[in-house]
């Protein structure tokens, strides 16, 4: 099991590497005639007006923690889809008690208007 | 030196590199985006310690999804407007001691306990056999966990939302 | 074998499929794209370099090596320059889990792992990361807005594609992809689990961020999104991972649900293999240059409103019949 | 050879780094990855304790899963305060969160 990950992490090291270099190349060969005006966030050609890293609306946030709920939901999942078909009908039965109570969740989210996007 | 050593120190590591980046970073967004490196060490530690199935949620629920909504927030409150401002309150020397103490006590313990394995081998960790244990031993845990995410997906909408 | 054997063969199988995703998704995929949009459009499309302009993507490749490395002064630049390197390496680090064939010596894959399809859930869900660093790095408003709607729409479309994974994961009975697919030998999924196909297809078109899809970079609101302050080579790693991305999600499709390197005698795994990935392809593109853009809310409801309680009646009947009919 | 006492070490400093956080940190946010970070520590020993110490056991992996699970709803109902609490109060300084103590 542990040679699998060695691969893995051979993968992702030689990976970076290889995305890496077209990154060394043009550090190395591409021109350079910087000018101000060249190095100016872009918007549409008009001078940029303040930053951009301002506050942005409440709703982003709703989706992201309805979503957080379900991911954690669904690693429950699958360990209990591989197992499901040994275990029969009781595998089956338990599962259903374990989503009517997160459906309920969502029902709650959706009658809340937490999945409007307003 | 083992491969099994070289991953643990490299793994190690990363993990700490990234964690002094989160704690002490000026910039909130670094140190957020610092998570990240800091879970994938975690992960890697998971799969030395034959966990993969631990290993895919860590990354699937940490680097994935909290990292994400830790991001939003930051986005959503102060933004970059935050930068110039004090990160660190007046505690940070009792903090360091603080800390310090409780480290060496942790490591103090860690190192002088002397742990006997109990019998028996190695089990194979397959996401089969996680799942058997989720539905036969540990199965009010389970159940418990649905209903925790419930309460904490409710609270959270109630929380979050504007009061109309 | 020892372990330097071993190194050598992770290092040359790496090597091999990331020159085969530059090479076959992104070059030539972009100019599959270029030509298909063209043919539905009634135009020619890329012509004059090469035969049949099919030498457009190296020459575009050489031009953007000579361009100008530009970062805007008011980037962060940490975070800007490394989302560059996140967002391919999430998109391929998909294809270690992907089998492309069978041969003598067993499945050609990178590695079969017991989690396969849990890896592939995990490291596509580290895109999300990439796009929002990159939205926040770049300090445009294009780029940010771009990343905070891209990172919404992945999040959501990723709980529908999830429950679809798990359907096929229940049917087969384990995680790892080659398992899956050595499962398909008769029947394919997609006879079994239509309805968790269709899931699967809408969701991973969201995810690659692609028409009806594609309100990310609209190009006639948000400029390109999330990377319009990438240039030069920089804007084409970004186009890597886009289309690795896409052409990660196309071959998870066909493992899951068209057989994988299941068919005929009549032609080798691999091409088996190929041929339903460039079918499953063009559809992506197909779809793409046919539909209109839908609008936010209507984006994020479909997905919670109707993709995620359909994926979940599917899982639950699903398992009816697996565990309690048929145990 | 890593022993358990390695990774026990391993994760009392990553523990200790995500106090420091807590215990110093102004910003709301922050003192929430600091906490991310001590769950992280715990659940490197409770695998760590399963290979090393019961090994033919699966509750550390298992109650592993269940803390992640926790730090989920944790991080989502922590952060779901902190939104509120720059609603409210326009500020996610927790030193400026000062209102009771008059």
């Amino acid at each position: 099991m542990l040679l699998d990950w060695g691969y893995v992490a051979v993968f992702a090291m030689v990976g970076s590497g290889m995305i890496a270099l077209p990154l060394l190349v043009i550090w190395l060969i591409s021109p350079r005639s910087a000018y101000p005006q060249k190095l100016e966030t872009y918007e549409s050609g008009v001078p940029t007006i303040g930053q951009a890293w301002s506050q942005f609306n409440v709703r982003y946030y709703l989706f992201s923690l309805v979503f957080v709920v379900f991911d954690v939901e669904i690693i429950y999942l699958y360990p209990w889809a591989v197992v499901g078909r040994q275990l029969g009908p009781f595998a089956f039965y338990e599962i259903l008690i374990f989503l009517v109570i997160l459906t309920l969740g969502l029902v709650y989210a959706w009658r809340k208007g937490a999945l409007e996007w307003v | 030196m083992t491969g099994e050593a070289i991953a643990f120190y490299a793994l190690a590591a990363i993990t700490l590199l990234s964690g002094v980046i989160v704690v002490s970073s000026p910039n909130i967004v670094h140190s957020a985006v610092a998570l990240v490196p800091a879970f994938l060490g975690v992960t890697g530690i998971y799969i030395l310690l034959n966990a993969e199935f631990v290993a895919g949620v860590q990354v699937l629920i940490y680097a994935g999804a909290i990292t994400v909504l830790i991001l939003f927030v930051i986005m959503l409150t102060e933004g970059g407007t935050g930068l110039r401002l004090q990160q660190r309150n007046e505690q940070g020397t009792i903090g360091a001691v603080v800390a310090a103490a409780v480290a060496a006590l942790l490591i103090a313990g860690a190192t002088r306990t002397v742990w006997t394995p109990q019998p028996g081998t190695l089990a194979t960790y397959t996401p089969g056999a996680i799942g058997q244990s989720f539905l036969g031993t540990n199965l009010l845990a389970f159940e418990g966990t649905s209903v925790v995410l419930l309460v904490s997906l409710i609270g959270a909408i109630i929380i979050a939302r504007k009061e109309d | 074998m020892p372990w330097y054997l071993e190194l050598l063969r992770a290092i040359g199988g790496t090597i091999l499929i990331f020159s085969g995703v530059a090479i076959v998704a992104a070059m030539f995929g972009v100019l599959l794209e270029r030509k298909i949009s063209a043919w539905i459009q009634s135009r020619l499309g890329p012509k004059h370099v090469g035969p049949q302009g099919l030498l457009q993507t190296i020459a575009d490749t050489i031009k953007l090596i000579q361009k100008e490395n530009i970062i805007p002064q008011n980037a962060d630049y940490k975070i800007f320059a490394s989302a560059v390197l996140i967002v391919p390496l999430a998109a391929l680090l998909d294809y270690v889990v992907i089998p492309f064939g069978q041969t003598r010596w067993g499945p050609l894959i990178f590695r079969d792992l017991n989690i396969g399809v849990l890896f592939f859930a995990a490291t596509s869900s580290l895109v999300v990361v990439g796009i929002l660093m990159a939205g926040w790095g770049s300090n445009n408003k294009y780029a940010l807005l771009g990343g905070l709607r891209s990172a919404a729409q992945m999040v959501s479309y990723e709980i529908p594609m999830a429950l679809a994974l798990i359907t096929v994961a229940m049917l087969a009975g384990s995680l790892s992809t080659v398992t899956i697919v050595n499962a398909q030998s008769h029947l394919w999924y997609i006879v079994a689990q239509p309805i968790a196909f269709l899931i699967f297809v809408i969701a991973a078109t969201a995810e690659v961020n692609r028409v009806p899809f594609d309100l990310v970079e609209a190009e006639s609101e948000l400029v390109a999104g999330y990377f319009s302050e990438y240039s030069g080579m920089r804007f084409a790693l970004f186009q890597l991972g886009e289309y690795g991305e896409m052409f990660a999600m196309a071959a998870m499709a066909v493992t899951l649900f068209l057989g994988g390197w299941h068919g005929p005698q009549l032609l080798p795994p691999v091409l088996w293999f190929v041929i339903k990935l460039y079918a499953l392809i063009f559809v992506f593109m197909w779809v793409r240059w046919t539909y209109p853009r839908f609008r936010i809310d209507q984006l994020l409801n479909f997905s919670w409103k109707v993709l995620i309680p359909v994926a979940l009646a599917n899982l639950v009947v699903t398992a009816f019949f697996v565990m309690v009919v048929h145990p | 050879m890593i022993t358990l006492t390695h990774y026990l070490v391993l994760s009392a400093l990553i523990f200790v780094l995500g106090l420091f956080a807590v215990l110093t940190r102004r910003n709301g946010v922050a003192i929430l990855m600091g906490i991310e970070l001590m769950l992280n520590a715990a659940n490197i020993n409770l695998v760590a304790f399963n290979k090393f110490v019961a090994p033919g056991a699966m509750q550390g992996q298992v109650f592993a899963l269940i803390v992640i699970t926790l730090a989920a709803c944790e991080a989502a109902v922590g952060l779901a305060l902190v939104l509120a609490a720059y609603r409210g109060l326009e500020t996610i300084y927790l030193d400026e969160i000062n209102l009771m103590k008059w």
